[in-house]
């Protein structure tokens, strides 16, 4: 019982974690270390999921945790970092809106998250139900990322936090989905990023450039 | 694993259909793939989607004799709703599978598409079948989930076939719309685990649709309401409803038009299909009309704002998928109203309005081709020049905008009479919409018509038979619907609106 | 099958009609090769109907009604036709118009083929729209209805935008199919409102459904405004005046002739019939009355301006629309009032002057098609002298002109008087305000139709007599026997019907017998066959059989006199003022002739002149003068316009929201999740 | 039968009394005309002379005219003979009062004035076309006025019928003012349907302000006669019905040879006395301006329908 209290806290901790990261990456300036808290994100996913995979019965989680690991928290960051290497995009993350502003509009979104998530929460009797509302605001934050950003890198990068919050929801709400379903996700997410990556290619042969504003002008004038 | 409803009708029939008819477009899609000669993947192509339609008729014979049913394990099921739409999709599949014989010949020969391009065209056509028609059966709320975004990506592929700036960024930008869009969707759907792991525990029950209809009034109203307007929010992006609605225009305008065909046509259906599904499900959950009233809210929404846009295009392709989404928001306001007339009417109307609006795209291209642009005001004198292309492009405006015998009309006298019914109110913005969106597609449609011809025609060769076969039904279904359809509907009709 | 098991005779021949004009249009197409079989089996076919439709209406009033269900429709709702009083009118009101215009049409469409043009767009769309026009009369359920509305809608379309060439032409097509849309969306919101209250698609079960005031109220007014958009109600007309005149002249003639008249009649069914007199209130007629009254007025001082003939026709129709709404208008004041006699009165004017117009605006649109077809031209200021060149086109012409301008002995006059006895009984009302509109109304009505005679003096003064004013006019021919017989026909309806009311009206009292459950046909027969006394004798009479007698006695008697053959006429050239010559150029012009009412209703007509003047050398020296003058339709500056910016205006600001690229897009679906989720955990 | 055939006969008797008397009227204007200008004038028998001066001579056709022409004279003279002999002047509940009421008869009265207009256009001349323009305007704007002022009569009598509403006037008990405003208003109208002055005056050609004479500026000899005589029934047709409809006075009500006698002679008398009136009004006003007309017909559409409204607030609770 003492352990389990203990992983409980342990998952509450990563799911402040997850918050964590997801406001560092919409703080971060430079692209790498963008990719850095990326990884990190990934890193604490798998960690969750083992947590979680401790306390309950399913012995898939340890899989899942495995996958995780390996997918999320190596090979997308290694194939982002191999992009950025590759195209020599410039390094500077260029927001749409300033930071203040950015963090203003994230802290009132996890009030929201904390506000539509409560309900729910109360009437929840899984033991990691408290991390409902910080999955929702992550996924909301990463959604904010994808709105602020200019270059498509980070827009990807905002979408793939968005999938670790996904995949977080379903992990610390639900124990995970069934195993079909989370291969299902995991091979359409892994179809995502090699056209993200045949994306950038073309993007950068055709405009020169990864700016989204840049390349709708370039689009729209052609 | 095992669903206690599992009563593995299909299994003691001939031919199990379903494998049959979701083998077919992936086995095609491969042997595509590896395809090298272009002649022969025409015929591949049209050889696999007529395959697939066939055992879509047999699933349809099934039903009619033996009801609904699931199979597989309970993975996959169908019912008088999901029916008749899998037989419209292979159709409307097969139609355009042989229409885009000769259009993407003259995409091949005369605007110089590259072979793996072709290749890759007819694979990612085939694969898009699949996940239209797993999305369609599959009793499982994740799956469908899974083919929704397998369609969606084989779509962003094709959008950008032509690896042109434009068609590039409209492709971009239908990926990470579409993708923040079905992020949502996932969200909504681990919302519904997260109730419904509490009754079937963590099984695949708990995302097996059929379990959780049987147990809707189970299920916590509060998640599920929650769950509802992620699922909304993320399904209705992928139906074209403003103001998710952005990626739309692009995709249809850039892709090559036998893909704006089936996108308009069908990829629309499918989420709006799940969208009903989950509507379902929440209704019986919650017992209130919030969910049908969200969904008048943003159908009437894309409705006026699709009706006033289409005033502003220029590119002929991106004005009628400002039509598609008027007409999904038609659908969408139906399946809110959620009496079984409107659901009736509903249904007709999706039926329609794929075969209509597909219809309109097959002549669309083809008035492309002839034009050389996709430029409204490059197009001139389609009747002087192909009477068939010009009166096929307006008899089909004609249909698409509401005028009898045609079936859109019937769908839109039911929608009327239905919401009447319920929400007297609704009436204003509908006509209002109707006639603006009337107004826009025909101030554009009668200068390409009528006049004289444009100086830089050209001759194509078009194929007119899908394109005469698709209103052929459309009259049809407006003049009388034959009563095994009208049953699908009556029925389906009963199961949405919760009878 | 049951169809034809049917005993009913005028039902059959009701189906017959229609299916003979179905048949016409499939035909069509397969008789693409053979244009001039193509053209006679088309022509006669449509010819074909309209006399069955005649046949149909005529028993069809004598009381033989039946009513019956199609093969097709909706899988709860198959078709159903009927033919009751009011159908079997409005089936002789387009058999009277049906019939001729196809015999017209055999002479009218060879100019067509001669041209090389093919026949298949009119071939398929002009039998449809007869088909249309005929099927709305008969449906009897609300869906049939409407899909035989809108059939009747497009193919009409399709025949405005027949010369597709023009951009004008393009143009009255969308505004007219843009306003045939509205119409039809209104009209199914009036179903809808009668659907919502009855629960039945039929029409016997709406008739069963229990109407609040309210809901009588949005129905009427729904039907009110729908109907009157199709019919050409000021201000809601201005789609009229562009399409009517591009058609082709037998299609413009059906339009303006009977495709009006289906409105009228789809109006009928939907208050008189589905929402019940019962149901009345008294603002109803005035509201008609008001809208009769511009509409006559309106119609007739823009007629009056125009110099394109088929337009003027087409503004004429906009009065006679009016004039029938003025009675019907009158008839549901006194429904409404309690005095189903006088309503009944004023439903049999209405009615009288439905079919009078169809039969002198069709005469009328086919006699511009004759000068059309022989000048080629439809521009009045490019005409004259015809009487000359085409004396039986004139002649029946000059008998709609008389008809139309409600001049004794022919038909008009008849409807007019019947409309101004019915507005006569005013003094029976209670309430003070309609007794002085309607006498008001009345007198708009004197005025229109002595304006509209004005207008008649102009056209026929103008395309007929004085001097040619072009070449093409000078050298017109004579049409051909069958568009001279396609003229004939309604001329000598015109003439029965003027001479003849006391037969006719009996036979058309069975609709409102129907209708309010009182017929006239007691006291309009107490005089005799000779005299037509609505009322008594003592209130008002006409007898115009000893009218006609009369004025042919007199008349012939002195005419015989002045020309006996020892009475010799001497010819000579016009005194021209000591002028060495006089050329047509010197005659009044149509835009002359209207001149003083330009003047006197500045205020409407808001005239636009031009005045180009070409100088020698001196500015006193003027060597030419150009005067152009337009003259504006104020419901398209006021109504139309404007909406039409609002929209573009409305449009223009989402058009900017779609500009401004993928991270505002993203933001609307993520401001769309907050938002929901916020009002759903509200 | 006997009586319905004596009917007839008095009908056809009173028809040929207005087409021989309204020669006389004209004369009779002249006259009155003449003296008020200190002249002798000419003879009061002076338009029978012209008449027949004018039947005597040869007609001059222009060239291209048409049948219109021809037949013009024709239809203006019986239609305007027709309409008179609906009028009750002598005896009341003549046959004829069923043949055509009194907007039947202003209708006949219309159809004479479309006819003649077409044949001012058939020349294709200047002058006729502008005559026709000018008087099928003015005429239309007349009337409004015209129905409503016999709307106000009809309102008291409950009918159309010229002879019950005779027979209203004749048992008219106390001042209905609803009447005087009818009158007046249709005075007024009278005066511009028969081109008189101060709307037109039938002796000018002056092409700035000729009405009626510039419609038949083409017409000459027996063809002119006949539009001449038709012109003077109606002036007499006019003046009859004012007569018939508010001063019938002496009008027989039964038959019988006094009472038809007395009729006949109370007719002239007023006839006379009317004649006197138009002479002093023409000679009292000048001639308006053109397009004062339209001010002049408006004020007698306004007078009518004060009529008409008076009528109600008056009478209506009076009754």
């Amino acid at each position: 019982m003492n352990q389990l209290m203990f992983i409980q806290e342990a998952i509450s901790i990563a799911a402040s974690l997850m918050l964590l990261i997801s406001f560092a990456l919409l703080a971060q300036h430079r692209l790498l270390s963008v990719l850095h808290w990326f990884s990190a994100q990934g890193i604490v996913l798998a960690i969750t999921t083992l947590l979680v995979a401790l306390i309950s019965d399913h012995d898939e989680l340890y899989f899942s945790a495995a996958m995780t690991l390996l997918l999320k928290g190596a090979l997308l960051p290694w194939l982002l970092w191999r992009i950025i290497m590759k195209m020599h995009i410039h390094r500077e993350v260029e927001p749409m809106v300033n930071m203040p502003v950015t963090m203003m509009i994230a802290l009132g979104l996890v009030l929201v998250s904390f506000h539509i998530a409560l309900p729910i929460e109360a009437i929840s009797d899984l033991a990691t139900h408290n991390t409902l509302a910080i999955a929702t605001a992550t996924v909301f934050l990463g959604m904010l990322m994808m709105i602020t950003r200019k270059k498509a890198v980070t827009q990807v990068i905002g979408f793939l936090s968005i999938e670790n919050a996904l995949f977080f929801t379903a992990i610390g709400a639900t124990h995970g989905m069934p195993m079909i379903v989370e291969i299902g996700v995991a091979f359409d997410v892994l179809i995502a990023a090699i056209i993200f990556g045949l994306f950038f290619t073309q993007m950068r042969s055709t405009f020169d450039s990864l700016d989204i504003e840049e390349i709708e002008a370039k689009a729209k004038r052609r | 694993m095992i669903s206690p409803m599992t009563a593995p009708i299909s299994e003691q029939l001939p031919i199990n259909w379903f494998s049959f008819t979701l083998l077919s477009p992936l086995i095609g899609g491969l042997l595509l793939a590896f395809t090298r000669q272009a002649e022969k993947a025409f015929s591949i192509n049209v050889i696999f989607s007529a395959a697939t339609f066939l055992g879509s008729i047999g699933l349809a014979l099934d039903v009619l004799q033996v009801g609904a049913h699931e199979a597989l394990n309970g993975f996959f099921f169908v019912d008088a709703y999901n029916v008749f739409l899998v037989s419209l999709t292979s159709f409307v599949a097969l139609t355009t599978a042989i229409y885009s014989g000769p259009y993407m010949r003259f995409e091949w020969r005369e605007r110089g598409l590259p072979n793996h391009r072709l290749r890759l065209y007819h694979a990612m056509y085939q694969l898009f079948i699949f996940g239209m028609l797993l999305g369609f059966t599959t009793n499982n709320i994740g799956l469908m989930w899974i083919a929704l975004e397998l369609a969606t990506l084989a779509t962003v592929l094709l959008v950008s076939l032509y690896r042109t700036p434009a068609s590039i960024a409209a492709a971009w930008k239908y990926f990470m719309l579409a993708g923040m869009g079905i992020a949502l969707a996932l969200f909504g759907t681990i919302l519904i685990f997260f109730t419904s792991s509490t009754i079937f525990g963590h099984s695949n029950a708990a995302l097996t649709w059929t379990m959780l209809y049987a147990h809707a009034s189970e299920l916590q109203p509060t998640v599920m309401i929650m769950a509802f307007a992620f699922l909304m929010i993320g399904y209705g992006t992928k139906i074209g409803l403003v103001p998710m609605h952005t990626w739309l225009p692009d995709a249809h305008g850039e892709g090559p038009t036998p893909v704006s065909a089936v996108l308009s046509g069908l990829l629309l259906n499918l989420a709006l299909y799940d969208l009903v599904r989950f509507k379902m499900l929440v209704d019986l959950s919650t017992g209130s009309d919030t969910a049908g009233h969200v969904m008048i809210f943003f159908g009437t929404l894309s409705l006026l704002v699709a009706a006033l846009s289409l005033h502003k295009q220029h590119d002929i392709k991106r004005m009628f998928s400002f039509s598609s989404i008027e007409h999904m928001g038609l659908m969408t306001i139906a399946f809110g109203i959620g009496t079984p007339l409107a659901c009736y009417a509903g249904l007709l109307h999706m039926t329609v309005h794929s075969l209509v609006k597909s219809g309109i795209f097959f002549t669309v291209g083809h008035a492309a081709q002839a034009m050389g642009s996709q430029q409204m005001d490059r197009i001139r004198g389609l009747i002087r020049h192909h009477p068939g292309i010009g009166w096929g492009l307006l008899i089909g405006t004609a249909a698409i905008a509401g005028f009898p015998p045609f079936g859109v009309f019937t769908s839109e006298f039911l929608l009327f009479s239905a919401t009447l019914d319920s929400y007297p109110w609704l009436i204003a913005p509908l006509l209002t919409g109707l006639l603006i969106a009337f107004a826009g597609l025909f101030r554009f449609v009668q200068p390409m018509v009528y006049g004289e011809v444009a100086e830089h025609a050209i001759t194509v060769k078009a194929n007119m038979v899908p394109i005469y076969v698709h209103f052929t039904l459309a009259l049809w279904l407006g003049l009388s619907i034959p009563a095994f359809l009208s049953g699908w509907y009556k029925q389906a009709a009963a199961l949405i609106a919760g009878g | 099958m049951h169809l034809l098991a049917s005993t009913s005779c005028s039902l059959q021949l009701a189906l017959a009609a229609m299916f003979s004009v179905l048949l016409a249009a499939l035909l069509s197409p397969c008789l693409g090769k053979r244009s001039d079989l193509q053209r006679l089996a088309i022509s006669l076919l449509i010819a074909l109907s309209g006399a069955l439709a005649i046949a149909a209406g005529i028993s069809g009033l004598l009381g033989d009604t039946a009513a019956a269900t199609l093969p097709i429709g909706l899988p709860w709702l198959p078709m159903h036709i009927h033919i009751d009083a009011l159908a079997a009118f409005f089936m002789l009101t387009i058999g009277v118009l049906l019939m001729p215009v196809g015999i017209y049409s055999v002479g009218y469409m060879k100019s067509f083929t001669a041209n090389g043009q093919s026949l298949a767009q009119l071939g398929i769309f002009l039998p449809l729209f007869a088909l249309g026009m005929e099927g709305v009369v008969m449906a009897d359920d609300a869906y049939a209805f409407m899909v035989f509305w809108e059939l009747m809608s497009v193919s009409s379309y399709f025949l405005v935008t027949w010369e597709h060439a023009h951009e004008q032409n393009r143009r009255a097509g969308f505004l007219y199919l843009l306003m045939a849309h509205l119409a039809g969306l209104l009209i199914l919101g009036s179903f809808a409102v009668l659907y919502a209250a009855s629960g039945s698609f039929t029409f016997a079960g709406m008739r069963g459904g229990e109407l609040s005031a309210g809901m009588a109220t949005a129905a009427f007014l729904l039907a009110a405004f729908g109907f009157g958009m199709k019919a050409g109600v000021v201000p809601l007309h201005a789609w009229l005046p562009e399409a009517h005149p591009v058609a082709p002249s037998n299609a413009s003639a059906l339009m303006s002739g009977i495709m009006l008249k289906v409105a009228i009649f789809g109006f009928i069914r939907v208050t008189w019939d589905l929402v019940g007199s019962d149901a009345f209130i008294w603002w109803w007629g005035g509201l008609l009355l008001a809208a009769g009254s511009s509409s006559a007025l309106g119609g007739v001082l823009m007629a009056l301006q125009q110099h394109d003939l088929k337009r003027l026709l087409a503004y004429h129709s906009v009065e006679n629309i009016g004039i029938i709404l003025i009675g019907l208008g009158l008839a549901m004041i006194f429904a409404a009032a309690g005095h189903p006699l006088i309503a009944a009165l004023g439903l049999i004017a209405a009615l009288y002057h439905t079919i009078n117009h169809a039969l002198f605006k069709g005469l009328l649109f086919m006699g511009a098609g004759a000068v059309l077809h022989a000048t080629g031209s439809r521009d009045m200021e490019s005409m004259g002298g015809l009487i000359r060149h085409m004396p039986i086109t004139a002649a029946l012409f000059l008998v709609a002109s008389i008809s139309i301008a409600a001049l004794p002995p022919f038909n008009g006059f008849v409807s007019e008087w019947l409309t101004f006895q019915t507005a006569l009984l005013t003094p029976e009302l209670d309430n003070t305000l309609l007794a002085a509109l309607i006498p008001f109304s009345a007198s708009m009505l004197a005025l229109a139709g002595a304006l509209a005679a004005a207008c008649f003096v102009k056209v026929f003064g103008i395309v007929f007599q004085g001097n040619a004013r072009s070449k093409a006019a000078e050298q017109a021919h004579e049409v051909d026997r069958w568009m001279q017989i396609g003229m004939a026909i309604p001329a000598l309806f015109c003439l029965l019907l003027g001479v003849l009311p006391t037969l006719f009206i009996p036979l058309i009292d069975s609709v409102p017998q129907l209708l309010i459950h009182h017929s006239l046909a007691a006291s309009v027969q107490a005089g005799h066959w000779l005299w037509l006394t609505p009322i008594s004798a003592e209130r008002a009479a006409y007898a115009a059989p000893l009218l006609i007698t009369g004025l042919l006695l007199v008349g012939g008697l002195l005419y015989w006199r002045l020309h006996r053959r020892n009475n010799r006429i001497l010819r000579g050239s016009v005194w021209s003022c000591g002028h060495p010559h006089l050329n047509p150029r010197m005659q009044y012009t149509a835009t002359s002739f209207s001149q003083p009412l330009r003047r006197i209703f500045s205020g409407i007509y808001q005239p636009d002149k031009h005045l180009g003047n070409a100088y020698e050398d001196h500015p006193l020296i003027v060597r030419k003068i150009a005067y152009a003058v337009h003259v504006k339709d104020l419901a398209f500056d006021k109504l139309y316009r404007p909406i039409g910016t609002a929209t573009h205006h409305l449009a223009d600001r989402i058009a900017r929201e779609h500009g401004r690229g993928m991270h505002a897009y993203l933001a609307y679906i993520f401001i769309s999740i907050i938002a929901l989720l916020i009002w759903i955990a509200r | 039968m006997k009586q319905t055939l004596t009917l007839w006969l008095l009908n056809l008797l009173q028809a040929s009394l207005m087409l021989l008397v309204a020669p006389l009227l004209a004369g009779i204007v002249r006259k009155f005309k003449a003296r008020l200008q200190n002249r002798r004038g000419a003879s009061l028998l002076q338009p029978y002379q012209d008449l027949r001066k004018l039947f005597s001579k040869e007609s001059l056709f222009a060239d291209n005219s048409s049948w219109i022409f021809r037949t013009a004279p024709v239809v203006i003279f019986t239609a305007t003979l027709l309409a008179a002999s609906i009028v009750p002047i002598i005896v009341v509940d003549l046959p004829s009062a069923m043949i055509a009421d009194v907007i039947a008869m202003t209708a006949l009265l219309a159809l004479a004035r479309f006819w003649i207009a077409l044949a001012a256009m058939d020349i294709g001349t200047a002058f006729g076309g502008m005559g026709a323009s000018r008087e099928m305007t003015f005429s239309a704007l007349a009337e409004p006025a015209m129905l409503m002022g016999v709307f106000v009569m009809s309102l008291g009598a409950h009918s159309t019928n010229l002879s019950t509403m005779v027979h209203f006037a004749l048992n008219l008990h106390h001042l209905h003012p609803s009447v005087a405003f009818a009158l007046a208003a249709l005075l007024m109208v009278s005066v511009a349907e028969n081109g008189r002055i101060p709307i037109d005056n039938p002796t000018t050609h002056l092409e700035l302000t000729m009405i009626h004479e510039a419609m038949i500026l083409e017409y000459s000899g027996r063809h002119l006669a006949l539009i001449e005589w038709a012109a003077q029934i109606k002036l007499l047709l006019f003046a009859s019905l004012i007569i018939s409809l508010f001063a019938p006075w002496g009008i027989a009500e039964t038959i019988g040879l006094l009472p038809i006698l007395i009729a006949l002679g109370c007719w002239f008398a007023k006839i006379i006395l009317l004649a006197a009136a138009v002479a002093m009004l023409e000679s009292a006003l000048a001639k308006i301006r053109l397009f004062e007309v339209p001010n002049y017909l408006f004020t007698a559409f306004v007078l009518a329908f004060l009529g008409m409204l008076v009528h109600y607030i008056l009478e209506v609770g009076v009754q």
